[in-house]
């Protein structure tokens, strides 16, 4: 039967599977010590091996991984002139890459080998020998019939551009674009917001240390700005990314900042005379105010200041130009328009951070409706010496001093009704914030309501200990509710925080005049959209995927796309450091080899078989299909390609072919790893 | 027990999450019924629907696709596309009279050991209280004849 | 608009001023409430507690019978089942998405069902409380417009309790915390709303019964948040809120030497108010908490405004810090 | 020298087959001219004694039409075979079932029954079916036995070409005859196909072809479809992709899908690759919603394709890989 | 989601409730956090909190869970349900566990003594009459439970009744027999049940 011809039952001489191949298959059987032979009659099975059709030699052996066990193979492949080599032993995760070197070695293309996993998913599994060497059986008779299928195959090789891409300036894709700078490579580094810094540019301290958060970062950003090897475009996002890896085109578009920036010295007395004040929902979080000309901050980089549209009475309502009469070098340009730039880099470094989780969304704990609750954010700009209060510790009527203050752990975090996952961060910013208010206000009162401390880093539990010892007070209980509903005197015009005192099993109520609520972080409203701009994907939760969990943290699905930073996942500042300097030395590893290896795994499709209609044209994650209109025929472009097989399955005239998944590959073994199911082999047909 | 039917489930699992799963549940020796057979691919959305056709017809009780978690697929969405094809395959072959239970689809992580050996199990449960599929004798009704009847009738 | 119309056993007698009132609103709104025939208990908060089963099969047997009377009509596939009792619409909503939920439940409560020739199938009515098909199926607009007689100047505190809100299995139609929908009701039929940050907390249920003094803490801490806003009554939407607030107002009075005058009014009674239907037709009357007094104030002349309330949000001055924005409600 | 000899033969059809060849216009008198027509029931009077009276091999060509639907189809294909040299299965039904081989979803009994009593045509209190053996005045008569599965040629006896298309296109079939009465020679038998092109059937089409989305599905009567534009991308399930090319792409370019009659390309399962293909262009179960939304929004658009099976296998069912349905009483 | 190998790791106790529940409880998620007990209206007048009481089923303390109040005192207010990270079916827990007191014998022993018999009350006028009737639900459970605080209900009785608030009898429903093979039917399911 002829994997090739589904309903055919045909062609007798070709009866015996394979046989028109007249490949010379080896198989060798592994015992793994006991681990397999104890569950697997392995002898059998290599004996069975030996009379299939195309099997020239068939041996069991204790070891195969052994290099005793690889000679084997090699000496069989030179003496007997076997051109196919099946191994049955553990998950070809473990050792297929060293059974593949073992035929290059002895001259076979290593695309030539196949593994039958009878260990993880065969004597480990079971207890039962009789069934397990069944399915052995039947493991290696797929592979054989595979494998005589199976063709050589080459590497691919594609060049590197030394230049990278870096999207977001936050402390994760600052580190990135000046770790690959310092080491001699060009960086551009794009930014949505008008000024780099990121969420660290808002905060005060920093724990566990304390240290000054913009003393610390902005010298920094300071070298981003005045590295020779970088490229900075603030206010500006990436509207189209085409290529593949080591050769990426990468659209950008730098929204007008209606400034001159070559005239522009940074003075900022536009700022000063611009007579529309809003409250800043970004930098401030609402709880300050900016101009309608406006930088996040005195220390912004680049100095140079953006014209609000929405909000600037020139832009609304054709009057105004109070900026533009007060600039004394003429930079401000109401008729500057958005620019677009095409960029031609080797890699991407995705830093794009995170969202605050919008603590309205927690109702119980009334934030937005009870003004004296503030998000963690609010309290960061409260207590920052640059923010709305200069530092000071107030309510919201900016006066009053409070003397209990609560802070609530988990908001929106360790939640199925929001967010499942831990925040991470957010307990050890909330003893940071317990220190603070301790500092500012030494007379108060701080509760910290909590289900786990969370403070696994380095001096993290020693910083815990060090709140404990100035008394802040700790109930461990995940807060009901915070409400400013009296029940008696001792209450009334206070916040009540209602709460179950776990370690004690009683329930509590504990006034208040001030709440922080420790909201959590989420990912990027927009992060899906980001993913499928770039070809990598999104868990769940919408943050980016990472190729492995534990052992590449920092690349993607998608060569030549690397992620860094609390896009992929809740960091604090020490883990997207570590993951900006991962990724760069990762991306400087790529530039040094100038070319890179890529597994030959990959579509391509047949021009003479390909009929144009186009179905597979919009189905590849990488954009690697492109359709000729003057041919009508669609093409694979093979570096793009990363071999997932979509487009193969989906072709109705089985045009695309997936290199070492074809078609007749996967049928034959299909067809061999049901020898035992399959109707002995029928020919023709008596009448029923 | 003895006589207990023993069905033959093909197992497609991805190269990333579900074989790894598989893996996985051997590492740990999570024992569960040796009905299984795997083949690998690079992501669920490779697997054909004829190859499932296939698979059935060649003597397969079952089938089961397992694949990364909405979201999770490290092609971005294969598994989808996977589901997509799964959702109308499903719809056809109930028209073939081929049981739900027969051809399933299943997301397990690579971390998913466990579940990925429980819904082998669970599968193959399911099949043994349906009995045995094998297409070409009990449905094509197809026997075994001597080959040389083709000789004789072309011979002439 | 037609609707099955399921009461419950309170609406028959101790909350009989619900039933009337939202007849006769109906009726001005050109809504239909056609009764499920021979209905029975659904089981409160203590069938369940004693039996499983038995309790599932209970309420099954009014899902059965409302399938069965209003499924097809108006050329509706999936009728709809209207309670006004906010027991009653959480048992029956629960025990419908609970049997969707568990096929294993589904056939031991039809197998039950069977004995009585009935049967029912998950999901193939759509429960509704009252107050839902009020705001969204007839609509603020529609209400305005029937409005005769604005409340102007009663200041009423909304008050949800805990069922209709809570836990939302099926039909959610308003925040589980903070709900607005009655809030925004009052105000279309004229009256002024006053902030009751208890509006969704519990006024005790069935407490009342097994530990009177929790049950009378959990009445007083409503009447007091109600007070200190200077709510004229509260209105409820709930015969269990009624009466509990209403009729067991004097032993809180007695117990914590409070003087609580509070009238408790089910929210279709001052519907109907709005909509200049004589009292006795919408049932004032029956309070235990004599609601007269508070509405004189939309007799004929009504009242001027009463006394400012006390202002919840802190002074303004040049130093205060911008409240946070919530996205605007109506 | 005596004249090549010539046979047609009509298994379970609808005749379509005879009418394409001729069809083939004036070049039916060059093969009247070239052949000794032997057999050919439809045309003039043979009695099947007569072809058994033939020596085997008797016969230079044989175009077969028709499924094997019952024993006198099975006894003919067995019957003829041996006699031919050159053995065609002629047109769809012989090759794959075409429409024959949808009685392959379902049993003999219901069959019968919706012709014989629950169609709305028949008097159904009668209820009389065919009997396979009935007693008349003049002794015992049979008719032919009805099978449960329905069969293609090639699944009974061996086959040398295979010439598709419901019917085939007289153009085609002509180019054919041509070359036989040319004497060129024609490719390898063996199943070979003949009279039809390589490729999809796309690549014949002059619609225009853009990326597709699909997000329902329509029946041919539910919409006016755009001309001249692709009908897959309009949610008409068009066959077209995973169809054989050689009849010129004639029903889309009237606006009406393709159904599939020219059968697979070599060695596939056409109903399988239609699957995956328009499966993979349905815009649903995007990665913004959950599991089960996900789940829920796809099996709505599929549910908007009304008997999937019967679509993708209108024609090529009895030649697939599953080949029928498993019924309660289809088991052997 | 439990899981009968997760389960099979937990207390005897803790996979009765689960079997007891009417769905799957998800109660192996706890993570005593006490969003419960802090939100229940009534939790400070209960033995243990809602969140202390699933730290004990998970111990396996059959005896000290049954005879907690906690059940007993659970108003049914969903908040907890509502708030409950882990979306664990807390108000289900509670009618489970006051079914498995009463089946167990402890409803008399709970620190709730009154409870228990107001249930059964009301439960035996809905399976007479189809409906609850009030007067008769207040008059025998206070006769049979509470002869002495029956006096403490008179004023609200009488007022119920001068409003015209309360019936003098029942008002059964139609079909009352169908209504009671209905439940009877749900009884032998029950006890097959529990046989096998």
């Amino acid at each position: 039967m002829n994997a090739e011809t589904p309903d055919r039952a045909r062609h007798a001489h070709h009866a015996t599977p394979g046989a028109e191949h007249g490949e010379r298959v080896g198989v060798y059987v592994c015992h793994c010590g006991h681990n397999i032979a104890n569950t697997v009659a392995v002898e059998e099975v290599a004996e069975w091996a030996g009379q299939q059709p195309n099997v020239i030699v068939a041996r069991d052996y204790k070891f195969m991984c052994s290099s005793l066990g690889q000679e084997l193979i090699e000496q069989d492949i030179q003496q007997l002139g076997l051109n196919r080599v099946v191994v049955a032993a553990c998950s070809p995760h473990m050792h297929e890459k060293t059974f593949r070197t073992a035929c290059q070695r002895a001259g076979l293309n290593p695309y030539l080998f196949e593994m039958a996993n009878i260990r993880e998913m065969g004597s480990w599994a079971t207890d039962d020998r009789e069934a397990a060497t069944q399915k052995a059986k039947a493991q290696v008779k797929g592979a054989v019939d595979r494998a005589v299928r199976q063709q050589p195959l080459e590497p691919l090789y594609v060049d590197i551009n030394p230049n990278t891409l870096v999207v977001g300036g936050g402390i994760a894709g600052l580190t990135a674009a000046l770790e690959l700078a310092n080491a001699g490579y060009h960086v551009y580094l794009v930014e949505r917001d008008s000024s780099i810094g990121g969420h660290m540019a808002k905060l005060d301290k920093t724990f566990p240390t304390l240290d000054c958060a913009a003393c610390i970062l902005t010298p920094k950003m300071v070298d981003v700005a005045n590295h020779p090897n970088i490229t900075l475009l603030t206010w500006s996002e990436v509207l189209s990314v085409h290529g593949y890896v080591g050769n990426f085109t990468v659209r950008v578009r730098k929204k007008a900042r209606f400034i001159n920036e070559e005239l522009c010295t940074g003075c900022g007395t536009c700022v000063e005379k611009c007579p529309v004040r809003i409250i800043d929902q970004n930098f401030e979080v609402g709880l300050g105010y900016r101009k309608a000309v406006y930088r996040n901050f005195p220390q912004a980089v680049p100095k140079y200041p953006v014209i609000d549209t929405e909000h600037c009475t020139f832009f609304q309502r054709g009057k105004c130009r109070a900026c533009e009469i007060v600039c004394p070098t003429d930079a401000i340009d109401f008729n500057q328009k958005d620019t677009f730039v095409d960029l031609e880099v080797g890699n991407i470094i995705l830093a794009t951070g995170y969202e605050q989780f919008d603590a309205r969304r927690v109702s119980q704990y009334g934030y937005g409706r009870l003004a004296n609750v503030f998000t963690s954010m609010e309290f960061e700009r409260m207590v920052n010496a640059a923010g709305p209060t200069a530092g000071r510790v107030v309510l919201r009527d900016g006066v009053t001093v409070p003397r209990r203050v609560g802070i609530i752990h988990c908001v929106g975090s360790r939640d199925k009704n929001h967010h499942e996952y831990c925040s991470r961060a957010c307990c050890m910013a909330a003893l940071k914030f317990a220190h603070l208010v301790h500092e500012r206000v030494p007379e108060a009162e701080v509760f910290n309501f909590y289900i786990d401390i969370r403070a696994s880093g380095k001096h993290y539990e020693e910083f815990y200990h060090r709140v404990l010892a100035e008394g802040t007070h700790f109930i461990r209980g995940r807060v009901a509710e915070v409400t400013d509903a009296a029940r008696g005197p001792g209450e009334e015009g206070q916040l009540i925080i209602q709460v179950e005192d776990t370690l004690i099993g009683k329930q509590r109520r504990i006034p208040v005049d001030m709440v922080i609520l420790m909201a959590g972080m989420e990912s990027r409203k927009d992060a899906r959209q980001v993913a499928a701009l770039f070809g990598l994907g999104c868990d769940y939760d919408g943050w980016f995927t990472e190729r492995h969990a534990k052992l590449d943290p920092v690349v993607t699905m998608t060569e030549g796309i690397l992620v860094a930073g609390a896009c992929q996942g809740p960091k604090a500042i020490p883990e997207s450091v570590a993951q900006g300097s991962a990724a760069a030395a990762r991306v400087a590893g790529m530039i040094g080899q100038r070319v890179m290896k890529m597994e030959p795994v990959r579509a391509s499709i047949d021009a003479s078989s390909c009929s144009g209609c186009r179905i597979c044209n919009n189905l590849c994650p990488y954009h690697a299909i492109t359709f000729h209109e003057d041919r009508k025929v669609s093409e694979v472009i093979t570096a793009l390609c990363q071999g997932c097989g979509a487009c193969v399955a989906a072709c109705p005239s089985a045009a695309i072919s997936g290199a070492h998944f074809t078609r007749d590959q996967v049928l034959a073994q299909i067809e061999g790893i049901l020898w035992d199911a399959r109707q002995p082999e029928v020919l023709w047909l008596e009448p029923q | 027990m003895e006589n207990e039917f023993q069905p033959i489930i093909v197992g497609f699992l991805c190269n990333w999450c579900s074989y790894r799963a598989a893996d996985l549940a051997g590492t740990a020796r999570v024992h569960y019924a040796p009905t299984m057979r795997p083949i690998r691919v690079m992501c669920t959305a490779r697997v054909e629907p004829e190859f499932v056709l296939k698979a059935l017809r060649e003597g397969a009780d079952g089938v089961l696709i397992a694949g990364c978690h909405p979201g999770e697929c490290h092609y971005v969405e294969g598994n989808i596309k996977a589901l997509r094809r799964f959702t109308l395959l499903k719809a056809m072959l109930r028209q073939f009279g081929v049981e739900e239970e027969r051809v399933q689809l299943v997301w397990a992580a690579a971390s998913e050991g466990k579940q990925l050996a429980e819904a082998v199990d669970r599968m193959t449960e399911q099949l043994r209280a349906l009995g045995p599929l094998r297409w070409r004798q009990r449905v094509l009704g197809e026997q075994p004849v001597a080959r040389h009847a083709l000789e004789v009738e072309v011979g002439g | 608009m037609r609707y099955g119309y399921y009461p419950g056993c309170s609406l028959e007698r101790n909350a009989g001023a619900y039933h009337t009132s939202l007849m006769a609103v109906a009726a001005q709104l050109g809504v239909e409430f056609a009764e499920v025939d021979d209905w029975n208990c659904c089981g409160a908060t203590e069938f369940i507690a004693v039996n499983r089963l038995r309790a599932y099969a209970l309420v099954s047997r009014n899902l059965a019978l409302a399938a069965r009377q209003t499924n097809g009509s108006n050329g509706a596939a999936r009728g709809q089942l209207v309670a006004p009792c906010s027991a009653c619409f959480l048992n029956l909503s629960k025990v419908d998405h609970y049997l969707s939920e568990s096929p294993a439940l589904t056939n031991d409560v039809n197998n039950a069902l069977a004995a009585g020739g009935l049967s029912y199938e998950p999901g193939s009515l759509r429960v509704r409380h009252l107050l839902d098909v009020m705001v969204n199926d007839v609509g603020y607009e529609r209400v305005a417009a029937t409005v005769r007689r604005p409340l102007r100047g009663l200041r009423v505190a909304p008050y949800y309790g805990c069922l209709v809100v809570r836990p939302g299995f099926r039909e959610r139609f308003d925040d589980p915390e903070y709900p607005t929908s009655l809030d925004r009701l009052m105000r279309t039929l004229g009256a002024t709303v006053v902030d009751f940050p208890l509006k969704a907390h519990c006024c005790g249920g069935h407490m009342t019964q097994i530990s009177r003094d929790v049950a009378l803490e959990l009445i007083r801490r409503l009447l007091k948040n109600a007070a200190d806003y200077q709510a004229d009554m509260i209105v409820t939407l709930c015969p269990m809120c009624q009466l509990n607030l209403d009729a067991f107002q004097e032993s809180v009075n007695s117990m914590f030497g409070t003087e609580y005058r509070i009238p408790i009014l089910f929210f279709t009674q001052l519907m109907g108010l709005a909509f200049g239907l004589p009292p006795a037709a919408v049932g004032i009357g029956k309070e235990f908490i004599d609601a007269r007094p508070a509405l004189a104030r939309i007799g004929a002349a009504p009242p001027a405004e009463a006394e400012a309330a006390p202002k919840r949000k802190p002074r303004r001055n040049d130093q205060s810090l911008p409240l946070p924005q919530m996205p605007e409600e109506e | 020298m005596a004249k090549p000899t010539f046979a047609m033969y009509w298994a379970a059809s609808c005749g379509g087959c005879e009418i394409s060849l001729l069809n083939v216009g004036e070049l039916i008198l060059d093969v009247d001219a070239a052949f000794d027509v032997v057999f050919w029931p439809c045309v003039a009077d043979f009695k099947y004694q007569d072809v058994e009276g033939y020596p085997d091999g008797f016969i230079d060509l044989c175009l077969f039409n028709g499924a094997i639907r019952n024993s006198e189809n099975e006894e003919l294909a067995h019957l003829l075979r041996r006699k031919s040299k050159t053995l065609v299965a002629f047109g769809s039904c012989a090759y794959e079932g075409c429409a024959p081989g949808l009685a392959n979803l379902t049993t003999n009994a219901a069959t019968m029954r919706t012709v014989y009593t629950d169609s709305l045509t028949t008097d159904e209190t009668r209820g009389n079916l065919p009997q396979p053996v009935s007693q008349v005045p003049e002794g015992e008569i049979s008719i032919p036995v009805l099978y449960e599965t329905v069969r293609s040629l090639d699944q009974v006896v061996p086959v040398d070409y295979i010439i598709p298309g419901c019917p085939p296109e007289a153009r085609q079939i002509a180019a054919v005859l041509r070359a036989v009465l040319n004497g060129m020679p024609l490719p390898a038998p063996g199943g070979t196909i003949i009279g039809a092109g390589n490729v999809a059937l796309c690549e014949e089409c002059p619609l225009a072809k853009n990326v597709k989305q699909i997000t329902r599905f329509y029946r041919p009567y539910e919409i006016v479809p755009d001309p001249g534009i692709c009908l897959l991308e309009q949610g008409l399930v068009c066959m077209g992709p995973a169809t054989r090319s050689g009849c010129g792409a004639l029903c889309p370019q009237v606006g009406m899908r393709c159904e599939g009659c020219y059968g697979p390309l070599d060695g596939q399962d056409q109903g399988a690759r239609m699957l995956a293909a328009v499966a993979s262009v349905v815009a649903a179960g995007g990665s913004h919603l959950d599991e089960h939304a996900q789940a829920r929004e796809i099996a709505a658009v599929m549910d908007t394709l009304v008997d999937p099976a019967g679509t993708f296998y209108r024609f090529s069912l009895a030649h697939s890989l599953l080949r029928r349905a498993r019924v309660a009483d289809s088991s052997a | 989601m439990a899981t009968s190998a997760s389960l099979s790791r937990t207390s005897d106790f803790f996979r009765e409730v689960v079997a007891e529940a009417p769905v799957d409880p998800r109660l192996e998620a706890c993570l005593q956090c006490g969003t419960c007990g802090g939100s229940c209206p009534s939790g400070p007048d209960m033995d243990h909190t809602p969140r202390a009481l699933f730290a004990m089923i998970a111990a396996g303390m059959r005896d000290a869970v049954l005879r907690s109040n906690t059940p007993w005192y659970c108003v049914s207010c969903y908040y907890c349900m509502e708030r409950c990270p882990q979306e664990i079916r807390i108000t289900d827990v509670m009618y489970t566990l006051k079914r498995m007191a009463i089946k167990a014998g402890y409803s008399a022993q709970t620190s709730a003594p009154r409870a228990p018999g107001f249930a059964q009350t009301f439960v035996d006028h809905v399976e007479n009459y189809g409906r609850s009737f009030e007067l008769g639900l207040i008059t025998r459970y206070y006769l049979s439970h509470r002869p002495l605080d029956a006096l403490k209900m008179a004023p609200l009785g009488m007022g119920l009744l001068k409003r015209k608030r309360l019936d003098l009898s029942p008002r059964p429903i139609r079909q009352i027999d169908q209504l009671k093979a209905i439940l009877d039917r749900a009884r032998e399911i029950d006890a097959a049940a529990q046989l096998t």
